[in-house]
């Protein structure tokens, strides 16, 4: 067994300089003939950014793995010749890297993590097939397609409860059903990778770094609604995703498990990649489906439904990249293990430790936010926990307890949304949050129906003029009303959504707005 | 409200108040006599700039919006310049139509001039209570007259209503005629309604003329009484005329003596003829015949200098009247305040030259409009507005969308002589240094004497909404009284 | 006259002239040719047999796509939400006082990367720098080869 | 013929079950304010105007693409429809620069009909004043962008029943404009036939017939109809 040092090579430590660290210790390994003793490879998120650079060391089977951050990639020279001396000394179970930080792995931040989703992540090299397939890649396609009973796994992805992962929530089994149950051979499944919230990592994460967990959900999809065709829309802004796809996909097609008569079935599925170009609105699935066929993101209203009439007019089954990733887990561990999954979070803001984190349906924020994260660094407290994007809302710090599942969110005004969690201290204006938000959605907003290309001027306008001091009680009135009326009336959930923001602050933090309303003004 | 004796400052914020639209300032001199009175039009309304970019074809619509009281006379310039930027010559018909809604549109103007605004200062005096001294209280003093001249202006503005199909802002004169003929039922409507109308123009001129030959002496002298230059339209034989077209005579600006300083001019070389001077103290622009300069070349336009300017009107009972009028006042009249006679008179040349079009058949004839493209791009129109000569100048580019607005409008061409006129007046009734009553009522008839856009358009009658303040040789503000 | 565009013709191809591959060929397009010109376009509509007006009103409608040539440098500052709270506005608004086009700099904002650990940031040709204020995106700005 | 009945408002409707919320109401003759919604034009249900609340349903629902259901229980006219169609006139009122004293379609405007039916004498929300221009370079149109409510009726009629597709919507939220060929000047797009569909079939004054002045637009979208019938069925009906 050699010991393996794994480089975080997914963006945001590449942007700290974690490529390049890989680049150089592999350099440095081979030159020095430890390839046998030592394998150094490029894995994808470690989970803790925000103490990235990361590096994780496997030494020795009976050892446990160390994961080491902030490692001072500007003494790259020091860093390799003290590895190549751990290496050569048989000492690198002891090995730290000088001026690096050693992480603790029982920190709750990891203890509390189950990784269904982001069981590989991490760990095996995205660009390799054999590692992903050496980690059970494609395995549970292959028992699918064994087994040939779509029925029965429609009813498995039933009975888990399992709900889009990117925002809305659909129950995915119900979904799943209406695509198989339309007659013909030509179907299609899309996987939505266009992340579009701000704040919001999750997708950018599996991607990365497990690109073949979710082309094996899409698989096993497709053949369980009976499609061949599969397409994953990937936002332009992930350009390392879209590297890591493009190689999955070929591996893929190279191994058979993709392509015709995979795995020996009669099933047949091909996968196309399509990278969007600049355009939050097409994480909307029917705007998505018009981006796809080479159109302007205009979402479309419903009926007919994807499942009815989707990409170039055929039945499709959409599905984001974490609800896909899910099923190879679910199929694997059955009905009872699984039990109510687990939401990948992307935690960031005013939190001690931000990055990537998944934890089991129903944790606590405050399990996540003050346990995990660490709370807010020295001297602040949490003022709310923004989840769900533009669309979603914030939760007071007394609310902290709720659990986050589909329905607690929702009573308390904002969406699970696909994971994004930003955490803001006592300094944050929410005001100014709502403003951001509503600001985020004018720019965004497709222009097709009313409510949304005016109402969010005309929303974004008025929170200016609060923020600048020149609102009456009246417009405090007149922008709820104007809320609730883009919310009601709005096309798509990107216009239905973006009141969101500003009722949950209203709701939640009115003094907020009041502070800012001129005395003589107020009755 | 009776001014204090003694001079002191009056400080109210003078933009709140007076809906920002006029202001006079009378400056003494060292001596405490009136060195200058100036009228300052302090609201700029910026209609050049927002016409840019908009097909000429809207022009007639928006530039009618300038004025609630004399939308036709926008109109009527607007649709002859967008004639000239289609380069045709618009069909006979429609330039009768259009006569004689200009017609309508001087005869009802004038009757509000004069009835409603204007008579309440000459019959009910220069010292009665300001809240009595307009239409109301005229009303009360002396209803026949009072209702007399509301039928004549409902005359006026029927007749605007039946061609153009609403009272105001009818956008009906388009660039190559008008919109709809005249039908014959609507013809011998309007003619129906012409005895009632000559019966309230001569009743009025003979008031007013009884008025001036007993108490109205002084006014003659004093209300801008001053000789000047005078522009305006002439018919192709020197007679009167309002619109020009076919029958134009060009431009004509005679002196107070008689001799012409200009004749036959047509309205392309207005632009090389005219020049306009800026002042920083007022919005309104002082237009001047460039070759004398911004004094000499300071000029009168309207009602009288329309009279002055012709060597006849061409109809039976106005010619009379005309004639008496220069008995009166001489062949050139110098006094401003027979603008008011001026526009009886004309009231009755527009009823008489209303009765000649509407006895020719042409009248009726359906071919009103031409069709062209742009053909040009640049054009400058002509009318003769109730207040006087308006001009319309337009620069379009290749598809006809506005590149350059210039308005030449009649109370701007009359602004100099409305410094004058007051100057004039608080010269001759101020009295101790302070701002009474009855000066101030004076000052306020003399700008009236030239019924300037702004005292009628936006506001209720006899009440001019009017800042004066007194101002003394050191600049310091003396005195300031306000109006409406 | 009509342009060539011989290094589009792998990407036309692939998507065998078919309407849906537009967004894919406007992407390569604008890789090859850094911005998309009207003779580009009309080439690009012309190939897929698409009206003119769809090609521009597909063009226009994504923030990625660019009708003018770049600039030698961008800089982009993140205004995701993670930035924004911890001064992304601020810190844009800094940068836009500054003369960065006269060092060949086009400043930019992009929404949210997805590495929000780094915020506040801005990227640059592409590389991500993190936690930055205005002065060492500055000092950064100013290291570039001209 | 399978036949659906349903309740609009106080009235018992049976209609062929393919059909529309909207159409039932016109069965029944319930006027449902509509905008972008034309009759042998795909129905992009983007104005908003023809919500309808459904019983038994928390959204609102566009009467132009809902399908009738049997046993419905349809509102078209509840207070909070009245507002909320009041304020979307107002958006669209203040999102341009509409002024009916000089436009060529004063008079004989959809929008101005609308305002005036839900009752909106002002708009409680600010106008914006953008700046937009006018295209006098069609030999035969105009258009005005002014006076854009982006209804796309015109970039419909052209794409689906002239083929021509000389118009497109560009650029996108506040930004959206109608454009012409590679967004040039529409005199310039030779894929034009002239036809004048889409000056037809503008509802407000945006389209327009050039050296058309104040009040002189006559849209007729009816004469699309009858078009339409003339050209599937080779029915004409003068």
């Amino acid at each position: 067994m050699k010991a393996c040092l794994r480089v975080c090579t997914a963006a945001s430590c590449r942007s700290r300089g974690g490529a390049s660290l890989q680049h150089s210790l592999s350099e440095a390994v081979a030159r020095a003939g430890l390839e046998h003793g030592l394998r150094v490879k490029g894995v994808g998120c470690l989970g803790p950014c925000s103490d990235g650079p990361l590096l994780a060391m496997d030494a020795d089977p009976k050892a446990q793995t160390q994961l080491y951050g902030s490692i001072p990639v500007a003494d790259g020279a020091q860093l390799v010749a003290s590895l190549m001396e751990a290496a050569a000394q048989h000492t690198l179970a002891h090995w730290c890297p000088a001026g690096g930080l050693r992480i603790d792995l029982n920190h709750p931040f990891f203890q509390l993590q189950r990784r269904l989703v982001l069981e590989h992540c991490g760990q095996i090299d995205p660009t390799s097939i054999e590692e992903a397939l050496a980690a059970g890649a494609y395995r549970q396609l292959e028992r699918v397609l064994q087994n040939n009973n779509p029925a029965a796994v429609i009813e498995q992805v039933r009975r888990s409860g399992l709900r889009g992962r990117g925002g809305a929530g659909y129950p995915t089994g119900l979904k799943w059903a209406a695509v198989a149950q339309m007659p013909g051979t030509e179907k299609v499944v899309v996987c939505n990778a266009d992340e579009g919230d701000p704040g919001a990592f999750m997708d950018r994460t599996v991607l990365e770094g497990d690109p073949h967990t979710v082309l094996e959900g899409m698989a096993i999809a497709a053949h369980t609604v009976g499609a061949s065709r599969g397409l994953i829309y990937v936002r332009a802004e992930y350009p390392l995703a879209i590297a890591r796809l493009r190689t999955a996909i070929a591996a893929a097609q190279g191994h058979g498990w993709l392509g015709t008569a995979i795995a020996g079935s009669r099933c047949n599925f091909d996968v196309e990649l399509r990278v969007g170009a600049g355009a939050y609105v097409c994480g909307e699935e029917t705007a998505l489906m018009q981006s796809i066929e080479g159109k302007r993101g205009m979402p479309r209203p419903r009926p007919p439904y994807p499942a009815e009439r989707g990409v170039f007019g055929l039945p499709t089954l959409i599905n984001n990249v974490e609800t896909f990733a899910n099923l190879p887990a679910l199929l694997r561990l059955g009905l009872e293990t699984y039990g109510r999954g687990t939401k990948v979070f992307s935690l960031t803001g005013h939190v001690r430790r931000s990055g990537v984190i998944e934890v089991p349906m129903g944790t606590s924020l405050r399990t996540v936010v003050e346990t995990m994260g660490g709370g807010t660094p020295a001297g602040r407290s949490i003022k709310a926990v923004q989840t769900g994007g533009p669309s979603g809302g914030c939760v007071p710090a007394h609310q902290l307890d709720t659990p986050v599942d589909y329905e607690s969110l929702q009573s308390l005004g904002t969406i699970m949304g696909s994971g994004g969690m930003v955490v803001m201290d006592d300094t944050t204006d929410m005001v100014d949050i709502a403003r951001f938000f509503m600001a985020f959605s004018r720019e965004e907003s497709c222009g097709k129906c009313v409510p949304c290309r005016a109402g969010t001027v005309q929303l974004d306008n008025l929170l200016e003029q609060i923020l600048d001091r020149r609102a009456t009680p009246e417009d405090l009135e007149q922008l709820e009303s104007l809320c609730r009326m883009v919310k009601d009336t709005s096309l798509c959930g990107l216009g239905q959504g973006a009141p969101r923001p500003v009722l949950s602050t209203l709701r939640h933090f009115r003094d907020d707005y009041l502070a800012l309303v001129p005395v003589e003004t107020r009755r | 409200m009776h001014p204090e004796s003694t001079p002191r400052r009056i400080t109210i914020d003078p933009v709140t108040r007076i809906e920002g639209h006029a202001k006079i300032t009378i400056q003494l001199d060292g001596s405490g006599a009136v060195a200058t009175a100036r009228f300052h039009v302090t609201e700029y309304r910026g209609f050049e700039r927002f016409c840019e970019g908009r097909p000429f074809t809207e022009m007639a619509a928006i530039t009618a919006r300038i004025c609630g009281i004399c939308p036709v006379s926008h109109l009527l310039a607007a649709a002859k310049t967008g004639d000239k930027i289609l380069g045709v010559a618009i069909p006979p018909a429609a330039e009768h139509l259009r006569r004689l809604m200009n017609l309508a549109q001087l005869t009802q103007s004038h009757a509000l001039s004069f009835f409603h605004l204007s008579s309440p200062d000459f019959l009910l005096g220069w010292n009665s209570d300001p809240t009595q001294r307009n239409l109301f209280g005229l009303i009360a003093a002396n209803p026949d007259l009072a209702r007399a001249g509301i039928r004549l202006r409902q005359f006026g503005q029927g007749v605007i209503e039946a061609l153009g199909g609403r009272k105001i802002h009818a956008a009906w004169a388009v660039p190559g005629g008008v919109r709809s003929p005249l039908s014959p039922a609507l013809r011998d409507q309007i003619r129906a309604g012409l005895p009632e109308a000559f019966t309230i123009a001569e009743r009025g001129l003979s008031l007013f003329k009884q008025l001036l030959d007993t108490q109205l002496q002084e006014e003659l002298e004093v209300f801008g009484n001053f000789p000047s230059l005078f522009l305006g339209l002439v018919g192709k034989d020197g007679s009167w005329e309002h619109y020009g077209g076919r029958r134009s005579g060009g431009i004509r600006v005679m002196a107070s003596d008689g001799s012409l300083v200009a004749d036959g001019l047509q309205e392309d070389d207005v632009e090389q003829f005219l020049a306009e001077a800026v002042e920083p103290w007022s919005y309104l622009k002082f237009p001047y015949i460039q070759a004398l300069g911004p004094q000499a070349g300071s000029y009168r336009v309207g009602p009288l200098a329309r009279l002055n300017l012709c060597d006849c009107i061409g109809s039976e009972r106005a010619d009379q009247e005309l004639q008496e009028l220069r008995q009166r006042g001489g062949r050139v009249v110098t006094a401003s305040f027979l603008y008011h006679l001026a526009r009886l008179i004309e009231i009755l040349a527009c009823l008489e030259q209303m009765e000649q079009l509407l006895d020719d058949p042409l009248i009726t004839a359906t071919h009103v409009r031409a069709r062209a493209g742009v053909n040009c791009h640049e054009a400058m129109g002509v009318s003769e507005a109730p207040r006087g000569t308006l001009f319309h100048h337009y620069w379009v580019d290749a598809n006809g969308l506005i590149a350059k607005v210039n308005l030449i409008i009649a109370t701007g061409q009359n602004n100099s002589a409305m410094n004058r006129t007051i100057t004039q007046i608080a010269r001759h009734y101020l009295a101790d240094g302070n701002l009474s009553e009855a000066m101030l009522n004076r000052v306020e008839a003399g700008i009236r004497c030239f019924d300037p856009c702004l005292s009628c358009s936006t506001h209720a009658a006899g009440q001019m909404p009017l800042l004066v303040q007194l101002i003394g040789p050191d600049g310091t503000l003396l005195e300031e009284r306000r109006r409406g | 006259m009509a342009e060539s565009y011989p290094e589009l013709e792998p990407v036309l191809q692939r998507h065998e002239h078919r309407a849906d591959g537009l967004i894919e060929v406007l992407n390569r397009a604008q890789e090859l040719y850094r911005h998309l010109t009207p003779p580009l376009l009309r080439h690009i509509a012309r190939q897929l047999h698409l009206p003119f007006s769809r090609v521009q009103g597909t063009a226009s409608f994504y923030h990625l796509f660019r009708f003018s040539p770049p600039a030698r440098h961008r800089c982009l500052v993140c205004t995701g939400t993670a930035c924004h709270v911890k001064g992304a506005a601020s810190l844009l608004a800094a940068l836009q006082r500054e003369p960065l086009n006269t060092w060949g700099i086009e400043l930019g904002s992009v929404r949210c990367i997805g590495t929000c650990s780094g915020a506040p940031l801005v990227v640059v040709d592409q590389q991500v720098w993190n936690q930055q204020s205005c002065a060492s995106v500055l000092s950064g700005l100013r290291e570039l080869r001209p | 013929m399978n036949l659906y009945s349903l309740r609009i408002d106080d009235h018992d409707v049976a209609i062929a079950a393919d059909s529309t919320v909207l159409q039932a109401a016109q069965e029944a003759s319930i006027a449902i304010p509509t905008l972008c919604f034309l009759e042998g034009l795909s129905a992009v249900a983007a104005c908003r105007m023809c919500l309808v609340e459904v019983s038994g349903n928390d959204t609102l629902l566009p009467a132009c693409i809902t399908p009738v259901q049997e046993g419905m229980q349809v509102h078209t006219a509840t207070p909070r429809l009245q507002d909320i169609r009041r304020t979307l006139i107002e958006l669209l009122f203040t999102e341009g620069n509409h002024v009916c004293g000089i436009c060529v379609a004063n008079g004989h405007c959809e929008l101005q009909n609308l305002a005036v039916e839900v009752g909106m004498d002002h708009s409680r929300l600010p106008y914006r004043f953008p700046d937009r221009h006018v295209d006098l370079s069609h030999p035969l149109f105009g258009m005005d962008h002014n006076r854009c409510v982006l209804c796309t009726r015109c970039v419909r009629v052209c794409d689906e029943v002239e083929g021509a597709h000389v118009w497109d919507v560009g650029w996108r939220g506040e930004h959206c404009r109608i454009i012409a060929g590679l967004e040039e000047p529409w005199g310039a797009v030779e894929a034009c036939t002239h036809c004048g569909k889409c000056v037809e079939v503008c509802p407000t004054g945006a389209l327009f017939h050039r050296g058309d002045t104040t009040d002189e637009k006559h849209s007729d979208p009816a004469r699309l109809q009858a078009l339409m019938q003339a050209r599937q069925q080779q029915r004409w009906n003068p």
